[in-house]
């Protein structure tokens, strides 16, 4: 599964299709006040392109990209810029996630300032939903055992 | 809305529910889980949730049957119901 | 008087072949011209495709490159051109072609973007004359009473260089009814055919030569020629 | 096994039939479901949080703090995958 | 401030620190305990600052976001919500201490994850104590069932397969939940709890608010494991390594009973569950049987772990029961119960684990000659048995009392009976523990384990600390178990 | 007969449901068992949507108008009720979460005991 794949008009399709996945997967996070979407099925998208890039081009290609500890990074970071986000607001003096309050640092009136604080909690849903799809993706087709570990799959096939 | 088409959907739920749970070959029934999931999106859609609708395409019909099809390949296909 | 009649006709004659002399003087003159011009652009392409062909895009020139392409992309979904929209593009599609600026361009060389873009639209009406064709032949033999069809498996070995054009190839074939490319392995097409006529079309290798041609892959025998041509009018000038 | 499945979900299918009864009609405009709390959902959308899409607007700001714990789930099974399959600081311990 | 953003931050710094656990990881992974345990050490500080201003100013109630009530999510902290989530932190922190050296031991090589994973749970468990909508209480069992399931597939031989047992039937349970919710929903348009308290006496005869009470209760009954659904814990709680079966054994059931006294007391009233529907006689017999049950089939058991969790599953009888006999002074026994509950079982767990640690072994006839090599230990584990015995001045025996005291004035003398007959069955229970325990049978029964055990000594500080703080809040307590009442327990009972 | 006309998405939903349970409890193969989960809870799912839905020419719950006042005001009618969708918004996060879960305990075990048969595995254990 890892390993990449043989067939050339696959790979190639892919190759040429996962940019504008991305791009796309991109514009639904942030576009979605006006339309549906938002950073759940934007972040599945970017999580999805990865996994496609996972299977045609292999994992050393991959993880040129997106190391493995850039991907729990972006899994953490997301959640924190949302909570995070939220306790600024509690630190200017609201209540928790109460994004009216961030008026006082973006300048802004308070209904934009919720507009900007749904953008701000969008992009860390996206980021922790593309990390985690991207993780739980591999993790399922490899079975948790990194290529260069492939003594110890043996060793795990042999034992049981 | 449209009616009939609605219960054209509906009775194709429920005949990819029954399929799935029934076919005896793992990777056929995950297929057609996609399939179930996908005629559950076009359904929701028609009700107006394009949210939901959205969502459900790119989650169940698709990293959902991903994973499903992943871990089938790791295991194994057969299955004894 | 008939020799005054004479040499008066011969001058006459004379006189005609000197403006007729003149005339194609000017004529060549500007025939030459015009092809030093064509030369002079055909030079500079051929160099650019030798160039080209040596070298592939810097990694930098690939990013510009995926970034354009992205952000009209972008531009094409969004529909919102405000200052805050436009920036969050210009973002994203950074950070798109910063992750990805080795995929799109993978393989294609410095120069014929353009070419080969105009020549892929100009290419898709015929394959869509084709496909139509193709349709009402499978047509014809699915519904001829006694089905004449005649599945065969043929494979032959395409001339093609690039991975982006076995691909076109393949989903062209795999586009027109009757035919399924089941496999490329090793410069090696393995395609399903319907029947034999349907086999023979795609024997003929009208559709791999028009591939080639858009992406340049049989140039270098096009562009020899205009380099010849204009070699021998040079040489008819220089005679004169 | 069978037979005890198909008697609970029949017993459970028979019970939601019976609550469906009761229920208002399908699409009814006035239901209570689309009377009592979503109306405001509706009309302040735009002027309280400038986000013509109610869906966004609830989903992060009404109730946002359920989408933290949706984002939350999520990171839980990627945590769980990673704790029940991954396999890799181990193999390096193993050969220390 | 601080006071005033208490509630908030009670779960939000549990949260947000699991999430960052990983990254804490990835830098020093020794330095993840240490964490782990500040962590929940500032989230109990807060929540006993959240008890501490419930006692003394009433209920507080806290909009999210700023959005009132039925349109944003709502925290609504009455006495009953405060004292679970000291229960819950104190615990957990408890655990977290205790956790090192039998991770150490169990699973050296995932430290990292599992201290996040644990972290999110009790994240879980704080978010469906605190919170006062019924959506988010899903979202957050969601969250606590999925760590849970992780932590307990972690565990020995057959653990994964426990653990998908779970999984199928606790996202059974959850989905009824949800499904009640929806039918809640429907006939409401409200999710918050004290609007739907509101909203729902007009529609008490509809046929969807008894369908949606019924799966509400059929739901948390699976969680709770009540006993014909008991079927999942047994096996998940017995092999799960110990640190995890310490956090959740204590806390899910019991946060499962807490959402059951919301769901029958606050979301719908107690008019409702007590005299419209046979509801509570329900619940009455099932805890019966679920206390006859646990207590025999305990008797059966030769695997310590085991034993216990039929104990633990005899408990749940006992707080079911007594919410069941549906008087003020039962309900009282009921609550008071799943405070010593989470404690004594805490006890019995952590005392589970350090054996486990220390004989690499849960069978009972492992345990010869322990008294003397282990004193403190079991000395702690005299004491959490007193106390799930009922013996006086430990805990166990006040909430039982009063459990037998309501059950007397509403004329159930059947749970009288079975009350009386699971005391007797868990003196039999522990006093074959102890006399294996004190006296040495290795000579004569199996030389083998007797050399195995020769080298077991005294258990580390770490996990022994944390054992005897869970003896002596047993015994505190049950001193001042009468300030507790007056103070917390007599608000928390909802007025019949 | 009005009845099912009336109400015949949720029987729709009722019968998803039960396939779903049925296939949770009774079927042997563990792939079949998350198979079985997945379409419960996407019953789950198409039940609140149907809540959500108004007849009469509501439309997606997107602002096309911003005005609040005047003739153009907004009708609360003419959009469709937005918080189930969000709901389950959520619970389709759920569903994806127990899924990974489900499958990586699911492998965990294929890979001790070479099977995914709940008998077999039984067996293996004891």
């Amino acid at each position: 599964m890892i390993a990449s794949s043989d067939d050339i008009i696959i790979k190639t399709i892919a190759r040429i299709f996962v940019p504008f996945i991305q791009l796309y997967a991109l514009y639904v996070i942030m576009h979605g006040h006006y339309s549906p979407g938002g950073g759940f099925q934007g972040g599945v998208i970017l999580g999805a392109s990865m996994a496609l890039l996972l299977i045609t081009h292999g994992y050393d290609e991959v993880k040129r990209r997106l190391p493995e500890g850039v991907v729990m990074l972006l899994g953490s970071v997301g959640v924190l810029i949302y909570a995070g986000i939220g306790l600024t607001c509690l630190l200017l003096g609201g209540n928790y996630l109460d994004y009216s309050q961030l008026s006082v640092i973006l300048h802004v009136d308070p209904a934009h300032a919720r507009s900007l604080g749904i953008l701000g909690v969008e992009l860390g849903v996206g980021f922790t939903v593309m990390a985690i799809m991207y993780s739980i993706f591999f993790d399922i087709s490899t079975g948790g055992i990194l290529p260069g570990d492939e003594k110890r799959n043996e060793e795990l096939e042999n034992n049981g | 809305m449209n009616v009939p088409f609605d219960i054209i959907i509906l009775l194709f739920v429920v005949m990819c529910a029954i399929a799935a749970i029934t076919v005896r070959d793992l990777l056929s029934a995950v297929m057609i889980l996609g399939a179930y999931s996908f005629f559950m999106c076009l359904m929701w859609a028609q009700l107006g949730a394009v949210d939901v609708a959205f969502t459900e395409a790119s989650v169940s019909a698709g990293i959902g049957t991903i994973l499903l099809v992943a871990a089938v390949l790791k295991t194994t296909r057969r299955t004894k119901d | 008087m008939e020799v005054t009649l004479f040499i008066h006709a011969a001058d006459d004659a004379f006189r005609i072949l000197e403006n007729a002399k003149v005339q194609a003087v000017g004529l060549l003159d500007t025939a030459t011209r015009l092809t030093s011009e064509t030369r002079w652009m055909e030079e500079k392409k051929v160099q650019g495709i030798l160039k080209g062909a040596q070298a592939t895009r810097s990694g930098f020139q690939n990013f510009v490159a995926t970034f354009v392409m992205l952000m009209g992309f972008w531009a094409l979904l969004s529909g919102k051109f405000d200052t805050f929209h436009l920036s969050l593009g210009v973002i994203c599609s950074v950070i798109v072609a910063y992750l990805s600026h080795d995929l799109l361009f993978a393989n294609v060389r410095v120069g014929d973007g353009r070419v080969i873009a105009q020549r892929f639209i100009r290419y898709i009406p015929w394959l869509l004359y084709e496909i139509v064709t193709a349709n009402f032949y499978v047509a014809y033999l699915a519904l001829s009473p006694k089905m004449p069809i005649d599945p065969q498996i043929i494979r032959f070995k395409t001339k093609l260089e690039s991975d982006i054009s076995w691909v076109t190839l393949a989903n062209s074939i795999t586009l027109t009814p009757g035919t399924i490319t089941i496999d490329i392995a090793d410069r090696e097409f393995m395609v399903h055919a319907l029947d034999r006529k349907v086999a023979g079309d795609l024997d003929t290798g009208e559709m791999e030569d028009r591939v080639a041609h858009i992406f340049m892959e049989a140039d270098h025998i096009y562009i020899q020629d205009v380099l010849d041509v204009s070699r021998i009018f040079a040489e008819l000038k220089r005679g004169m | 096994m069978k037979t005890l499945g198909l008697i609970v979900s029949i017993i459970a299918g028979a019970f939601l039939m019976y609550g469906t009864i009761d229920m208002p009609d399908w699409g009814d405009p006035n239901s209570p479901a689309s009377i009592h709390v979503s109306p405001r959902y509706i009309t302040n959308t735009e002027v309280e949080t400038a986000t013509p899409n109610m869906v966004t607007s609830v989903l992060a700001d009404y109730r946002g703090y359920d989408t933290l714990g949706e984002t939350t789930v999520i990171f839980t099974a990627g945590m769980a995958c990673i704790l029940l399959l991954r396999r890799r600081g181990g193999v390096r311990k193993a050969r220390r | 401030m601080i006071i005033e953003q208490a509630p908030p931050l009670i779960v939000i710094i549990v949260l947000m620190s699991a999430v960052a656990t990983p990254l804490i990881g990835w830098l020093r992974k020794d330095l993840c305990y240490p964490w782990v345990v500040l962590v929940l050490l500032a989230s109990t500080c807060c929540s006993v600052l959240v008890l501490n201003t419930v006692i003394h100013e009433g209920v507080i109630h806290y909009y999210m976001g700023g959005w009132l009530p039925p349109w944003g999510i709502e925290y609504v902290i009455d006495h009953l919500n405060a004292m679970m989530l000291v229960l819950i932190t104190g615990s957990s922190l408890l655990v977290a201490i205790y956790s090192k050296r039998s991770l150490e031991a169990e699973l050296p090589d995932r430290t990292v994850s599992f201290y996040t994973l644990f972290l999110l749970q009790v994240t879980g468990f704080l978010g469906i104590v605190i919170t006062g909508d019924v959506f988010n209480l899903y979202v957050f069992l969601e969250i606590a069932s999925l760590s849970g399931y992780a932590l307990i597939a972690t565990g020995e031989e057959g653990a994964p397969f426990a653990a998908f047992r779970y999984l199928i039937l606790g996202t059974v349970g959850a989905c009824f939940y949800l499904l009640g919710v929806g039918y809640l929903y429907m006939v409401t348009g409200s999710l918050n709890m004290a609007d739907l308290a509101e909203l729902l006496p007009a529609l008490y005869g509809s046929k969807v608010i008894l369908v949606a009470f019924a799966f509400f209760m059929v739901g948390i009954a699976l969680k709770m494991a009540l006993f014909p659904l008991h079927m999942w814990l047994p096996d998940a709680y017995t092999k799960a390594p110990s640190a995890a079966s310490a956090l959740i054994a204590p806390l899910m059931t019991k946060v499962a009973i807490y959402i059951m006294l919301r769901v029958m007391f606050t979301v719908f009233r107690p008019y409702f569950s007590i005299d419209l529907l046979p509801v509570t006689k329900i619940m009455l017999y099932a805890g019966i049987i679920a206390i006859f049950a646990g207590a025999v089939m305990a008797l059966a058991q030769r695997d310590f772990k085991r034993m216990l969790c039929y104990v633990v599953i005899a408990e749940v009888g006992y707080m079911v029961g007594g919410v069941g006999v549906a008087n003020a002074v039962a309900i009282k026994g009921a609550i008071l119960h799943i405070m010593n509950d989470v404690v004594m079982t805490l006890g019995l767990f952590l005392v589970a684990g350090i054996l486990a640690y220390k004989m690499k072994n849960h069978e009972i006839t492992a345990f010869d000659n322990i008294f003397k090599k282990m004193p403190f230990t079991m000395a702690a584990f005299l004491v959490v048995a007193l106390s799930v015995i009922g013996v006086p001045p430990t805990c166990g025996f006040f909430s039982k009392w009063y459990l037998i005291q309501g059950s007397v004035m509403a004329g159930n003398w059947t749970f009288v009976v079975a009350l009386l007959f699971s005391s007797l069955v868990n003196i039999i229970l522990f006093f074959r523990i102890i006399e294996t325990g004190y006296y040495d049978f290795g000579a004569s029964g199996s030389g083998h384990a007797h050399e195995e055990g020769s080298g077991v000594s005294e258990a580390p500080l770490s996990m022994l600390i944390p054992t005897i703080v869970v003896a002596a809040a047993i015994i505190l307590i049950g001193l001042y178990n009468q300030s507790i009442i007056t103070n917390i327990i007599n608000f928390a009972v909802p007025k019949l | 007969m009005d009845f099912i006309i009336a109400k015949y998405n949720y029987l729709i939903y009722v019968i998803l449901m039960m396939i779903g349970f049925y296939a949770m409890i009774a079927k042997n193969n563990l792939i079949k068992k998350i198979i079985g989960m997945n379409i419960f809870q996407t019953a789950i799912i198409l039940f609140f949507v149907s809540i959500a839905y108004k007849k009469g020419g509501a439309t997606l719950p997107i602002l096309t108008h911003a005005d609040a006042h005047g003739e153009h005001a907004i009708q609360v009618a003419q959009y469709l009720n937005p918080l189930p969708h969000v709901l389950m918004l959520t619970a389709i996060v759920v569903s994806i979460a127990t899924l990974g879960v489900a499958l990586a305990i699911a492998i965990m075990m294929y890979r001790k005991y070479h099977t995914l048969e709940e008998d077999e595995i039984l067996k293996a254990i004891k």
